[in-house]
């Protein structure tokens, strides 16, 4: 198994502030690793150094065997990373159907590639909704959108951040129903999320994040048998 | 945004005595290079110097961007032209009635400007400006475009005549300094803690309590005023009122003195009136197209320093 | 029991397509502190919006104090009693720590258009300020700049701020986003300490804080109250469980 | 000898540049063909851009005067730049010799032993067109300037001899540059003629807006200081008909305007403007006067000197009245193709002869 | 009569608000999508006359003198962003405005130096001389061609931002440029073409008024702050708003022009009227910007975020 996305020592922050104190972790070709930990704790940091959206201090993050460490956040995204924002983030003057065109791509030759229509079929709901204007939609809607933008990037890893927040639980369930779909398709996901259990089921290697550190890591099975020392970490 | 702190001994605060020193000098200067021209010159960049801190209270501190102060200069350099015209040449009466009338306009105007922010403000002010420009082009018993031509200066009993250009200079270099000390003590007092307060997180002051409205009409009010001194001393200066003294380039050049200089800083005005005037008169001295050399080096400032020249100085004794 | 201090009644907020307020029915009496629970994007901040003015609802009612205050000012209210501390801290750069709570012991001092006597010589502006900070535990670092303040320190600043304009009803939303454990378990002693002297609306998604301070919880989905009573309850809730705290809370 | 220094203050930039830039040249013109002497005196010429604003006006006039200390100011093509510091030159001592500009209030009351204009009264082109339409027997008319003061006097002084009170008159800002408003209204009104006065950078602009709209071929366009040497070269074809009232037209036919002509298209490549014949003249009287003085510049001689006027103008018979303001003929002139093909001025007729302007009353001196 | 003077006003006023729309397009483009007040427009438009001008009387061509003036206004635009403007959106408004005052200084002395102090003229090709005859009025032929022109450019906008992918993308980093970044577009490379596109857009407003008016250095100044007066009322970073503010005051300032005399002289008595009637029309789009802001401080149509 190849690692796709391999981060080294990663140190990042807001201007003087620091955040991320030395981060290193791996996601392989087609594995779903979890960031886990409180508020503040640097998960979005993490993820946004990845991308390319907060300056990198210190550390060294490859992608696909390239070295992204001094990439602009599009060239970056550009190999093949799905972004899915905290905050959901869709573009509130366009309509869901622009929503999901404007950045669409297939630059990697995906066999068979995302499409309005797949996207569609993902998630019913947006389909009848296509000519809504983004900020018309419920905050479960929105989310979705933001999952179906980063597929139609066609991928080869998702980076999810919080996509559950905030989302009554059918809506969650959903979703989940939609990433373990896409597990199945061999797509590589590098996720945060607060709800332990629906992790625990999707993804295959656990990372708790504290102050900027990694705190613990460990599979699913791992989790299970530590749980204790784990919830402590998240504040539980 | 920081004002200047209250210690004598800093470099800044040496810095700024010496140019005052100087500019307390420059009528010796003048006497010794045998030309009064200087002095005139001189005089010019202590008016705008002053309308600058005036527009600076608002701009500077307040956060609020007015593209219409020339409006008040340009009116309190007519209602001197005017007076003078009817006869009534009593410098008190005409600064009375100036300051009357500035307070008026400048309450009304910011009424219905202080609905608006940002960008919306800015265009809103220079609507004004605009609107009183053109009134004042209307004034054909005033002279219309041609301006009006003063023939008495302001008589300011017990002062001495203005016509002495000495007198004149001195007179405008001390309003100057009145000016520059109020707002210096005003910027650390409660008016303008709140006043700076807005400017830093508007959404925080509401919420801790303080009504914008009052606050910001009040420094608006204020800043008219200092602008309208200018005016007075400027009419005086050129013994002429003319429509340009209202005009948005006016504004606008206002509003480079103070950027260019260092807003929200007590010194920024002078430094920045001092600055660019020398500049323009050097370089049109030099060669006719001196523009095309002052326009690149504006640019230049604005890339390099955040808070204009005397913020320059700030950063380096922050380093030092 | 007396009439409560803050009576919101039938509350409703839209954003666009979006209704963050869901005909909201809320009630604390004088003394109490009560939590609001709910996922992100339920609407809690929202509400805090509209108790404090800075949102104005599209219907429903706010009763504080007896008084229909829906469509009061922000500043009248802030001078009535009701403080805030922001989720996104609220701060105002570029003055020092003192100064940031200095300004809003003046807005209570009432209005001055002194302009000439420097606010650091004005005993009546330093002293109660000083005392908001040493109340939040943040005395040493009173002369410093806002910007250098460590995020917790930020919270801090935030509740002393509130502190300071000596309020009846203290609106806190979330005020442990984003501590560390040790800065939150010191600012829980501190809220626990402020407990029975203020009424306080209570945000957060910590839950051990919020069932160890609130008396009484109310659960935001949707803009809507799903729940209401006291932790225990809630926590037995399977509707809340199933909705916020998830079926593995345990 | 040290040079007499020579302030020459005019409006170099902006749209209304082209005037200044042919007062400076013919100025030069003279001041070079005499090997950089007036009066076989060396002449230092200090040249200003006013950039028609009267504060700048006001800088430069403190600088003549007290850095410079210069005993003579030329130029100075606006009104509203010549009442800004008229009086402060001439107080200040300085002698004002105008090459254009001649605002009633100078002409007047606040005449000044020290003060010469060249040109003429504002009015005076006005009223030779004035003349000119009531031998037409135009019924109605209207009248079109820029809103400021020459333009109010302009049409001030074309009322004072047309006496047929005018259908309308239309102001427009000095700064704007679109006449479609105003030319669609006066299509509307179809008056016997219009009457225009827009000097410079505007004047091309209404002229050519006017073509344009079709109204030359309508409408009657007498014009002063519209249509001459600063604007044909642009205007071309466009204003071939459009009527124009001067003191001065390329072919006037005395031997010293033969040799302006010709020496200045040797030189600048251009047809003169008026503007030009004005400030040559200009040079041609300090020139005069600074030979009787031998190039003393102690003003009460210098004055009586130039109040002579002892020198051979491109305009034929000049001569200074009461107020230093200029008696002279005044002429209506066409725009024709001339011998080259060029739309040119040409002579249609005179209309005043040794005439004195309006004002020569009210000034004190005598 | 009366009535088909005011018809042949309510087309110039079009034709005034038309050129203004093409002027305030970029502008609001600028402003509302990269947030970034660009005093210098001004300059684009004039040297866009000049370039044009320049050109014409090289190759007579006047459609080559459109290529010239907006083509190259569009690179001087592309290389001033890329060295020197870029650095300046994430700053304060201010050092905005005073860089680009600076630009302006700049761009209108050196064109000074290089075309000279007078006035460039330009003439308007030969097939459009003349007018047109509508009903019982004329039009000159040239203006209509502006408005079309106008129209056509309105309509290319409208395709470009709602049609188009460019246009989603704009309109997208216009309220999320981070995420649009973050999803695969160099929004940087967006900013930088949009940031030309609006000083073409300048440049043709430049090409096309040049034989109207005097080509003259400084002639972007007034029209500048029309042009944010305009964007301002229409609600800033709002194309549509552009063009409906456009039209607005286009209308509003040539009817005053047109009207206000006579109508001053219905109240006061003759002089009085010929000072104040040219100074109310000139006011008059002043009172209008401040009215509407004061009604609707965010303008018209108001983009929202
Ligand atoms: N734009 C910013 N400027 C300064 N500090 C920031 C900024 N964004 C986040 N921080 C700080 O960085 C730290 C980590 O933030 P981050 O968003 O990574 O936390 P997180 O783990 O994603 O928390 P959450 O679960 O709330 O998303 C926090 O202390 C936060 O206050
Ligand atoms: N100004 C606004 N315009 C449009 N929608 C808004 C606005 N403010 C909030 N919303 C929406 O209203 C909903 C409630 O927002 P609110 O901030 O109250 O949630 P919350 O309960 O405070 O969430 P969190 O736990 O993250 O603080 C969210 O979906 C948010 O997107
Ligand atoms: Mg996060
Ligand atoms: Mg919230």
């Amino acid at each position: 198994m190849t690692a796709l996305l391999r981060i080294e020592g990663l140190q990042a922050g807001y201007g003087a502030s620091r955040v991320l104190h030395g981060i290193d972790l791996t996601v392989g070709d087609g594995r779903i690793v979890t960031l886990l930990g409180k508020n503040g704790m640097g998960k979005t940091t993490t993820l946004k150094s990845v991308m390319g959206l907060v300056p990198k201090q210190a550390g060294s993050v490859q992608f696909a065997g390239r070295d992204t460490t001094r990439m602009a956040a599009f060239e970056t995204a550009r190999l093949g990373l799905g972004w899915v924002p905290e905050g959901r983030q869709v573009f509130p003057t366009l309509t869901v159907q622009e929503n999901l065109l404007a950045t669409a791509a297939n630059r990697h030759g995906a066999a068979q590639p995302f499409t309005l229509q797949r996207v569609y079929d993902f998630f019913p709901r947006l389909a009848e909704r296509a000519g809504n204007l983004g900020n018309q939609l419920s905050g479960g809607e929105q989310q979705m959108l933001a999952i179906g933008r980063a597929l139609m990037t066609n991928p080869r890893l998702l980076i999810l951040d919080e996509a559950t927040e905030g989302l009554a639980p059918l809506v969650r369930a959903e979703i989940w129903r939609v990433l373990g779909a896409l597990r199945a398709t061999g797509m590589a996901m590098l996720v945060v999320d607060k709800n332990l259990g629906a992790l625990m089921e999707l993804a295959d290697q656990h990372v708790v994040l504290e102050k900027g550190r990694i705190v613990w890591q460990g599979d699913s099975a791992a989790l299970q048998a530590d749980r204790a020392t784990v919830q402590g970490h998240l504040g539980i | 945004m920081f004002p200047e702190s209250l210690s004598w001994r800093s470099p800044r605060a040496l810095l700024a005595c010496t140019i005052f020193l100087l500019m307390l000098l420059v009528p010796l200067f003048a006497q010794w290079a045998g030309s009064s021209f200087y002095l005139g010159f001189a005089t010019r960049i202590v008016v705008f110097a002053i309308a600058a801190s005036g527009l600076n209270l608002v701009l500077g501190y307040g956060g609020m961007v007015s593209l219409g102060h020339a409006l008040y200069v340009g009116l309190g350099a007519y209602v001197v032209g005017i007076a003078a015209f009817h006869g009534l040449t009593n410098g008190w009466a005409q600064l009375a009635i100036a300051l009357a009338l500035a307070a008026g306009v400048a309450a009304v105007t910011g009424l219905v400007s202080l609905r608006t922010r940002g960008i919306g403000f800015i265009m809103i002010t220079l609507a004004f400006g605009q609107m009183f420009y053109f009134l004042a082009v209307s004034l054909k018993q005033y002279g219309g475009d041609d301006g009006l031509p003063l023939d008495t200066r302001s008589q300011l009993a017990p002062l001495p005549t203005l016509d002495g250009k000495v007198t004149l200079y001195y007179l405008a270099l001390a309003v100057l300094f009145a000016v520059m000390l109020l707002v210096w003590r005003a910027v650390h007092s409660r008016f303008g803690m709140v006043l700076r307060g807005f400017h830093a997180n508007g959404r925080r002051m509401l919420a801790a309590g303080h009504p914008r409205l009052r606050y910001q009409l009040t420094a608006y009010v204020l800043s008219a005023l200092v602008c309208t001194l200018a005016g007075v001393l400027q009419g005086n200066l050129t013994a002429f009122a003319s429509p340009s003294y209202l005009s948005w380039q006016a504004s606008g050049e206002l509003i480079l003195i103070v950027v260019l200089g260092g807003m929200g800083t007590v010194m920024g005005p002078l430094v920045g009136a001092v600055v660019l005037l020398v500049l323009e008169e050097a370089l049109s001295g030099w060669t006719q197209h001196w523009m095309a050399i002052l326009g690149p080096l504006i640019l230049l400032v604005a890339l390099v320093s955040r808070r204009g020249i005397w913020g320059v100085v700030t950063q380096w004794e922050k380093r030092a | 029991m007396s009439t409560p201090l803050l009576q919101v009644q039938g509350l409703v907020k839209r954003f666009g397509g979006l209704t963050a307020t869901d005909r909201l029915e809320l009630s604390l009496a004088a003394g109490e502190t009560h939590a609001l629970i709910g996922p992100n994007g339920a609407g809690k901040t929202t509400v805090m919006g509209q108790l404090t003015g800075e949102l104005l609802p599209d219907a429903g009612r706010v009763l504080y104090d007896g008084q229909d205050i829906t469509r009061w000012p922000v500043p009248q209210r802030a001078l009535a009693g009701i403080a805030r501390s922001y989720q996104i801290t609220q701060l105002l750069h570029g003055f020092s720590v003192l100064e940031n709570v200095m300004l809003v012991v003046q807005a209570r001092s009432g209005h001055s258009f002194g302009a000439w006597t420097p606010v650091h010589r004005q005993r009546a502006l330093t002293a109660p300020a000083l005392q908001a900070l040493a109340q939040a535990g943040l005395a040493e670092r009173a002369h410093d700049d806002v910007m250098a303040l460590a995020h917790g320190e930020h919270r801090q600043l935030e509740l002393a701020m509130a502190l300071a304009m000596q309020p009846r009803l203290l609106l806190l939303d979330e005020p442990l986003a984003g501590m560390s454990q040790g800065e939150s378990a010191r600012m829980v002693d501190l809220l626990q300490g402020l407990k029975g002297r203020y009424t306080m609306l209570l945000v957060e998604h910590d839950m051990q804080a919020v069932f160890s301070l609130a008396d009484r919880v109310s659960v935001l989905v949707y803009g809507r109250a799903i729940a209401c009573g006291t932790p225990a309850e809630v926590q037995a809730d399977p509707a809340v469980r199933s909705a916020y705290l998830g079926d593995d809370h345990g | 000898q040290t040079p007499v220094k020579i302030g020459f203050m005019a409006e170099l930039s902006g749209p209304q540049a082209a005037l200044g830039q042919d007062m400076l040249d013919a100025f030069m013109l003279v001041v070079e063909q005499n090997g950089g002497k007036l009066g076989d005196v060396p002449v230092n010429v200090l040249r200003r851009d006013s950039q028609l604003k009267p504060e700048v006006a006001n800088q430069i006039a403190d600088e003549l005067i007290e850095k410079e200390k210069v005993p003579i100011v030329a130029g100075i093509t606006f009104s509203n730049i010549m009442m800004a510091v008229s009086k402060k030159l001439t107080s200040a001592g300085v002698i004002v010799v105008g090459g254009n500009a001649g605002p009633a209030p100078l002409a007047g009351p606040q005449c000044a032993a020290n003060l010469f204009v060249v040109s003429k009264q504002n009015d005076q082109f006005a009223e030779a067109m004035g003349k000119y339409a009531t031998d037409k027997g135009y019924k109605r008319i209207i009248a079109m300037t820029p809103n400021y003061q020459a333009g109010k006097d302009y049409v001030a002084g074309f009322k004072r001899v047309y006496k047929t009170p005018l259908a309308d008159e239309i102001y427009t800002p000095l700064s704007q540059l679109d006449f479609s408003a105003e030319l669609s209204r006066i299509a509307a009104d179809k008056p016997d003629a219009v009457y225009a006065f827009y000097p410079g950078g505007l004047g091309v602009a209404f002229v050519r807006a006017y073509q344009q709209a079709g109204l030359t071929s309508k409408i009657p366009l007498l014009t002063v200081s519209t249509a001459d040497g600063t604007t044909l070269p642009a205007l071309k074809d466009s204003a071939l008909g459009v009527m124009s009232a001067s003191a001065w037209g390329p072919d006037l036919p005395n031997p010293a305007n033969q040799k302006f002509v010709a020496d200045f298209e040797a030189k600048y490549k251009r047809t003169p403007s008026e503007y030009a014949a004005q400030s040559y003249d200009a040079a041609l009287l300090i020139d005069s006067a600074l030979r009787k003085t031998r190039g003393g510049t102690d003003k009460a001689v210098l004055q009586t000197a130039l109040k002579a006027a002892d020198f051979k103008s491109v305009r034929g018979n000049f001569s200074f009245g009461a107020n230093n303001f200029p008696v002279q003929d005044f002429y209506v002139f066409e725009v024709a193709k001339d011998a080259k093909g060029n739309a040119n001025l040409k002579t249609v007729s005179k209309q005043l002869t040794a005439h004195k302007d309006a004002y020569v009353g009210d000034c004190p001196m005598k | 009569m009366i009535w088909s003077l005011f018809f042949s006003q309510l087309l110039n006023g079009v034709q005034l608000g038309m050129l203004l729309f093409l002027l305030s397009a970029g502008l609001t483009l600028v402003f509302g999508i990269m947030n970034f007040i660009n005093l210098a427009h001004g300059s684009f438009y004039m040297l866009g006359a000049y370039f044009a001008a320049a050109a014409l009387a090289r190759t007579d061509s006047f459609l080559l003198a459109g290529l010239a003036g907006i083509g190259g206004a569009m690179l001087l635009a592309f290389a001033i962003e890329r060295l020197a403007l870029r650095r300046l959106y994430t700053r304060d408004h201010l050092d905005q405005v005073l860089a680009t005052l600076g630009l302006i200084m700049f761009f209108n002395e050196t064109v000074r130096m290089v075309w000279g102090a007078q006035p460039v003229f330009t003439a308007q090709p030969a097939w459009l001389n003349g007018s047109l005859q509508l009903g019982d009025f004329s039009y000159p032929a040239y203006r209509l061609m502006i408005i079309v022109a106008g129209l056509l450019v309105a309509a290319g906008i409208h395709l470009l931002i709602h049609r188009t992918r460019v246009g989603m993308l704009v309109r997208a980093s216009s309220t999320h440029p981070d995420t649009v970044a973050a999803l695969g577009v160099n929004a940087r490379l967006l900013n930088t073409l949009l940031f030309a596109v609006g000083a073409g857009l300048a440049a043709l407003a430049g090409w096309l008024v040049g034989p109207i008016v005097s080509v003259q250095s400084g002639m972007g100044d007034n029209v500048l702050i029309l042009a944010l007066v305009v964007i301002v009322i229409g609600g800033i970073g709002s194309i549509r708003g552009a063009f409906y503010a456009a039209l607005l005051v286009g209308l509003v300032d040539t009817m005053g022009r047109a009207y206000m005399p006579q109508i001053t002289r219905q109240f006061f008595e003759r002089s009085v009227a010929d000072a104040a009637g040219p100074a109310l029309a000139s006011m008059l789009i002043y009172l209008f910007m401040a009215l509407i802001l004061a009604v609707k401080p965010a303008g018209l149509f108001p983009v929202r975020r």
